[in-house]
């Protein structure tokens, strides 16, 4: 699956483009579902690199990027260690994007987790008082990749402070949750399940005899693949019984949506259309390669908190893929000047 | 007791093992004990069954695992074939095969890769590191391609009863389990098969002047070992409900220590079952204590480190008393 | 004598568990002097020269050098106070060259630095100085038993120690090497180094030791001038009664079926065998005698499956081959092969002595795969008694057993199968006089029951005594065959053995 | 005893090591030129100086692990010292500490954690499979503590000078790399501290008699190799500004690839600094190629454990040509 060789001489554009960590399903639809889209045909040539999840594998990355000199690069950075290779490439001077994790040479294209988390809180929240959930009998989960870094984490930690908000638990601020924090006052457990789905598991199968039989939970965690290992869990022991147990699921990806759709449980979807990231930073690379400079220090990514209702309306197949992609804001509008989105055409409002 | 004062020759060989199945016995309790005062659900029914639950897989690795240690080497491809295992078996049911003719693919499988792994150590001479770290780049990467790097859900509603409660509220692969390593301690303890596996790691030189056939003994421990590995794949696949290309990548060191700590050595020729039981248990008991007394994660790793020092340490210094 | 001995041993007390190995031993050594540690298998000789060289620690008693009181925790504690020590077990170096395990431990160095030619310097120097030829540039890993303690002996000699102890140096050796050996300690002890040597071969202890100490059962039962003592008075010491007659059986001349049948056996690599015709018949116990390197012990090894490279036709009991491709195809065939190095070859030191002994033949002790407990336990203490090993039980792992012992343990394992062809390489190594006339005993009745058997040793006494036929070899030929020799044919085969016709 | 009587023998020790080392180079050569000719940007300058200059941290730890490995031993817990390194010389030149003082602080805090080893193995008698694994996990546990695992940008402009391009345009670390090579290459062959690692790893029993103090000759080896993993772990966060937790967990595996690749046997008492710094030179060759010529990852895991194979599997038939 990797991208045909870049050649600037025939008038495509050449983009390097490297991944986080290709063994993990959430990174690699980013790849999968780009070539699908199949860049070279708009005129983007998108070759692949791999940091797996490794530091010092995303230094080779950015310097054999560097020696193949393309009209500009992608880099989903591993984790926030990104000084050095910034350096390397605002030495170089080929533009660059940042996906998802900041670097300082890079200009910044992200989502917003804070937001993520707040939205889906809402939404579980009030579905949560509906039925009559509350600090007598309500344990909210939330599961972290502690060594990801607070970028990653904030999503868990607002959902947990806006969730408690709402059901009138313990007020408990975002940032007062970190890594090491385990027990949140007398409602809240964060587990760290390494954003993969066997950690996730294991680390649910452990704590989950110290929730008490009769309590209700709330589950959120920091991407799909981590809530279903918790959720394994949790039916394993017998506590997944659909009035005992809410999910909301962040990444809008294939069982995110189906479970948005099929299960009762899961009543949010945090929607952050990543299949698709591969098409908006290739545009933002794009821009930046004609010399576009973002308005905004922080380029958005579309996002959308789902509830069953919108699932419809946005994947009415029910598969991650969509029928228009949200609206650009007026933070990254310049995307949709980019010849390749427009070539994609499937932004709304974006011809 | 009153039997070895009967036979006064069985007296020496017996203490030697239990005395350090005693340590490790002794550790377990002290483990069981500190973490069951921490929380009172330590104990309760649920949380035990998780607990063996939860070890069925490693331990299920690790009674393959013993295998090759006592031979005098060890399989660090089994991180690779446990979620190849996974993965083939989620690929096969899904493509509508029956789940007992998809196991037999699966056991088939990590068969071949144990033979690989055999004539590679027996045949081209790689010393077992360097030959099951190569199979496994190879195997795990190919659970990757063959996944396509996604998680790969079942289709077939059955897969679920695999691991579900069986016998008394227990969940299957615990009793799979418990059947194995009776059946591994058996053939270990009880054959000649066994013996000749003992004899091998014990003195390879020896053991061929004593016209054993050391290569086909040491390939048989792999391809038991990766079978035994492809097994706990599909045990964990169905524990979780998909066949994931990264679920289990760290059971080959954890078996590996599980082995050691119940008595093994890298050396070969000693070690067994009861001790790996036992060494399953310890790390179980510990990972799932330390969960549910909530001791955030990376205070567990550093736990996780003083308690194997010290019960390995323990054994160590009951036996030098000795 | 000196009024200060040069080491003094003062009750020292060693026990292992409930077994008490050493009780209260208590003599000392004038500077110069050469005394022999004398006793049966198992009786304490080597738990004594590990204590005073600080490889072991006694529970009680102590030792004193040059008068002054010293505790060795360690080897190095020993050396540091003039004791070198060479144990019984070889243990150097396999990876190493010769070179270096010569200077192992105290390489000659200059600020720290050292060099692979100064090493080969130094080590030529005191290999020089012991008379050794050695391939200085070789891994220890590639040269023979033999040539193995040779080393040995020249790195016990760089330590220029004043007190050196040898732990049966010369159980491998054939008598050249022996002589040579006894000649550098002559030297040695005339320049005031005193010298303690275990060893089982009772007439170069009485050739050239000036005092004898006899061990039985961990006591010290005779300290006495070697010039007061005759070897029956010695052995009646060690074993707490007269020995039987040792005197050789007479037997007839055999015209019995061949069961072993060598013809044009050839290896080119060295040590060569260069067309070698060999037949041992049913009932014959024949010897076969070589210097170190003439190619005696290859062609053993042979008959083990050790060399597959040496081609030509061997039958054995009526099957033809023309190579042993590996031990397993020569025992199936029907040798039992005795190899020359238990620790390496032949033993699993962490097992019992029951495995140990089980192991050849599991097939004989299982059925159907399942190990049958009480018949092996039947057969394990039975070849017990029948090798006499002494031990706690049958059950003890057999590195815990003295040499003598774990030498019993291996030729016994070998006995089980009552193969029809027995190649026995050095089958009395290490074993004392007691024993090796019980397996020489063994060994006959062997022969009696129709065994054929190949006896390689290096130690000429013994393949005059047990042998029917005695063949020399010489360059990877058979140059001579003595058809039952007596000790008046030792000499014509030891100049057979060197190349004299 | 004349000359004659060695010069022949000579010639067994030397083709035995050299043909090695030959087979290897071979072996580096094929991988250098496969890729030469699939990419030309392969042999480009800037190509090749960014394989050596991220070869230098592997190569540094690599550097370390020989020593263990031919005392007969390893290290598992350098993966968890390179991190531990760069969060405490992040934090500690963040904290206002000079470049140079933090360093020696580092180093030290490296030699406590080999120190700390060492005991565990020669004094507790545990195995350093155990020990070292131990270690990594509360060593590695505690880089995450101390980062409370968040990643710590250096505050101090000066540290990305250590690994900034030095002599001839190439990186500073690739000549500390290369020095530092010269260096353990003259203490193993040439001085008398080495051959003892040598004698201790061959045969641990005939190094104890021979006076040699084998506790203090093993522990050494593991207080060196956990400074030169620190070294490399300071060496790491420099090339990347930031002091990170997780950054270089893979070091262990890698290491000890490198230095079996390059002749050394688990088994203890060979193994040397040529062959290990081919060994790292193939590995990051063929990193660098099958990225530069876009293999996709997975293939790249497999084609990793292929090579790997090959190359153990070719020399050890050249060994038992001889
Ligand atoms: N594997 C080997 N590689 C290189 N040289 C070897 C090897 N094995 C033996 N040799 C050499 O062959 C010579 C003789 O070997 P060996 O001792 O086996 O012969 P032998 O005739 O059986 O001698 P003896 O009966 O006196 O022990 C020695 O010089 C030894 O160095
Ligand atoms: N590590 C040990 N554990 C238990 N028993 C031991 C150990 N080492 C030696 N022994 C016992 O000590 C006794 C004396 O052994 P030692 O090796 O000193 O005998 P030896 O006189 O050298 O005999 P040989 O002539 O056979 O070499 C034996 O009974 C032996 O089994
Ligand atoms: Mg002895
Ligand atoms: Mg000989």
């Amino acid at each position: 699956s990797g991208g045909s060789t870049a050649d600037a001489s025939d008038g495509t554009m050449t983009v390097t483009f490297a991944n986080y960590n290709e063994s993990v399903p959430f990174f690699q639809v980013i790849h999968t579902t780009l070539d699908g889209l199949d860049p070279a045909s708009k005129g983007v040539d998108v070759t692949w690199f791999d940091n797996k999840g490794d530091a010092s594998t995303m230094l080779q990355n950015v310097q054999q990027m560097i020696v193949e000199q393309p009209n500009a690069m992608v880099l989903y950075p591993v984790s926030s260690a990104t000084d050095g290779v910034s350096k390397l490439i605002a030495d170089s001077g080929i533009p660059c994007v940042a996906l998802n994790i900041d670097a300082s040479a890079c200009s910044f294209l992200n989502i917003d987790n804070a937001a993520l988390g707040d939205e889906s809180a809402t939404i579980v929240g009030e579905i949560a008082k509906q039925r009559g959930w509350d600090a007598s009998n309500t344990t909210v989960l939330i599961g972290q990749n502690a060594a990801a870094g607070e970028g990653v984490n904030a999503a868990v930690h607002h959902f947990y402070s806006t969730v408690a908000d709402v059901l009138g638990f313990e007020a408990v601020a975002p940032d007062a949750i970190s890594a090491t924090t385990t027990t949140i006052g007398t409602n809240g457990i964060q587990f760290d399940g390494g954003s993969t789905l066997q950690p996730s598991f294991e680390a649910v199968q452990g704590l989950i005899a110290s929730i008490p039989a009769d309590r209700n939970i709330i589950l959120y965690t920091v991407n799909n693949d981590s809530t279903n290992g918790a959720l394994r869990a949790l039916e394993d022991a017998g506590r997944g019984g659909a009035d005992k147990l809410l999910i909301a699921g962040l990444g809008g990806d294939e069982t995110g949506l189906a479970s948005l759709k099929n299960d009762p449980r899961w009543v949010a979807e945090g929607d952050i259309f990543v299949s698709y990231w591969g098409e908006y930073a290739v545009a933002m690379a794009q821009a930046l390669a004609d010399g576009v400079k973002p308005p905004a220090d922080v380029t958005p990514l579309p996002q959308l908190v789902m509830n069953k209702e919108q699932l419809a309306t946005y994947h009415p197949d029910g598969t991650t893929a969509v029928a228009k992609l949200p609206p650009l804001n007026e933070d990254n509008r310049f995307l949709g000047d980019t010849g390749f989105l427009k070539a994609m055409g499937n932004v709304e409002g974006v011809e | 007791m009153t039997e070895s004062s009967i036979r006064p020759t069985r007296r020496v060989r017996l203490p030697r093992l239990s005395s350090q199945l005693l340590v490790l016995g002794g550790f377990l309790v002290v483990v069981v004990g500190v973490f069951a005062s921490m929380s009172a659900n330590f104990l309760s029914t649920a949380n035990v069954l998780n607990i063996l639950s939860i070890s069925a897989v490693i331990g299920l690795v690790s009674l393959g695992q013993v295998l090759p240690l006592i031979s005098g080497g060890f399989d660090l491809s089994v991180s690779g074939v446990v979620p190849l295992a996974g993965v083939l078996f989620a690929l096969l049911t899904n493509a509508g095969l029956g789940l007992v003719p998809a196991l037999v693919v699966v056991l088939a499988a990590g068969g071949v890769v144990g033979l690989v792994n055999g004539l590679l150590i027996t045949r081209a001479r790689i010393n077992p590191l360097i030959a099951t770290l190569g199979t496994l780049s190879v195997v795990g990467g190919l659970a990757l391609v063959i996944s396509n790097g996604l998680q790969i859900p079942f289709t077939n509603p059955d897969v679920g009863a695999l691991t579900s409660r069986g016998l008394f509220g227990v969940n299957n692969q615990v009793w799979l389990f418990v059947g194995l390593a009776i059946v591994v301690h058996i053939v270990l303890s009880y054959t000649s098969y066994g013996r000749r596996i003992y004899a091998v790691g014990g003195n390879v030189e020896a053991a061929r002047l004593a016209g054993i056939r050391v290569n086909s003994v040491t390939s048989s421990v792999y391809v038991l070992c990766s079978m035994l590995a492809a097994l706990a794949g599909v045990v964990l696949a169905s524990q979780l409900l998909t066949g994931s290309g990264t679920a289990g990548i760290n059971t080959n060191l954890q078996s590996i220590t599980a082995v050691i700590l119940g008595g093994a050595a890298l050396t070969g020729g000693v070690g067994g079952v009861p001790g790996t039981v036992l060494g399953v248990l310890i790390l179980g008991a510990l990972s799932n204590g330390m969960a549910l007394t909530h001791v955030p994660s990376f205070y567990q790793t550093i736990a996780t480190g003083l308690v194997l020092l010290a019960a390995v340490g323990l054994s160590q210094i009951r036996r030098r008393l000795r | 004598m000196d009024p200060t001995p040069v080491l003094s041993v003062d009750g020292v007390t060693k026990r292992y568990g409930e077994n008490v190995v050493l009780d209260g031993i208590t003599f000392s050594l004038a500077a110069g002097e050469r005394t022999a540690l004398l006793g049966e298998n198992g009786a304490g000789k080597s738990t004594l020269a590990k204590i005073i060289a600080g490889s072991t620690r006694p529970d009680d008693g102590g030792i004193a050098v040059d008068g002054r009181g010293v505790r060795f925790t360690v080897p190095r504690d020993a050396l540091a106070a003039g004791v070198s020590f060479i144990p019984q077990e070889l243990v150097y170096v396999p990876a190493l060259t010769v070179a270096e395990n010569i200077s192992l431990g105290a390489p000659p160095s200059r600020f720290g630095f050292t060099s692979p030619s100064a090493m080969i310097r130094a080590a030529r120097k005191y290999a020089d100085i012991a008379g050794f030829d050695l391939p200085l540039d070789t891994p220890m890993a590639d040269i023979s038993l033999a040539q193995r303690q040779l080393v040995e002996i020249a790195k016990a000699v760089t330590r220029q120690a004043r007190i050196l102890i040898l732990d049966e140096p010369t159980a491998a050796l054939e008598s050249e090497d022996s002589a040579r050996l006894h000649e550098l300690l002559g030297r040695l002890s005339a320049s005031g180094v005193a010298v303690i040597l275990i060893s089982h071969r009772l007439e170069e202890v009485f050739a050239t030791c000036d005092t004898v100490h006899v061990l039985r059962n961990g006591a010290l039962v005779r300290s006495s001038r070697t010039a007061d003592l005759t070897p029956s008075q010695a052995i009646a010491d060690m074993l707490g009664h007269e020995q039987s007659s040792t005197a050789k059986v007479d037997r007839c001349p055999s015209d019995a079926p061949p069961r072993l049948e060598v013809r044009g056996l050839r290896r080119t690599q060295a040590p060569i065998l260069d067309d070698v015709d060999l037949v041992v018949r049913e009932g014959e116990i024949v010897g076969l005698y070589g210097l170190r390197g003439s190619g005696a012990d290859t062609l053993a090894e042979t008959l083990g499956g050790l060399h597959p490279d040496a081609v030509g036709r061997i039958a054995v009991a009526g099957a033809t081959m023309n190579r042993l491709r590996n031990p397993r195809q020569s025992w199936r065939a029907g040798i039992a092969y005795v190899p020359a190095d238990r620790k390496s070859q032949g033993l699993v030191l962490i097992d019992s002595i029951r495995r140990n002994f089980t192991l050849p033949d599991l097939r004989r002790v299982s059925r159907a795969g399942w190990i049958l407990r009480r018949r092996e336990r039947a057969v394990a203490q039975n070849l017990y008694t029948r090798v006499r090993v002494r031990a706690r039980s049958i059950d003890q792992t057999v590195g815990e057993l003295s040499g003598g012992n774990q030498q019993k343990v291996l030729v016994g394992n070998r006995l089980l199968a009552d193969a029809p062809v027995l190649v026995l390489h050095e089958p009395s190594r290490g074993v004392d006089v007691g024993a090796r006339e019980e397996i020489h005993d063994i060994l006959r009745g062997l022969a009696d029951g129709g065994t054929a058997q190949l006896v390689v040793t290096s130690d000429i006494e013994e393949a005059v005594l047990l042998c029917d036929r005695l063949l020399i070899v010489h360059r990877g030929r058979i140059v001579d065959d003595i058809a039952f020799p007596t000790r008046a044919d030792q000499a014509r085969a030891l100049e057979a053995a060197g190349g004299i016709q």
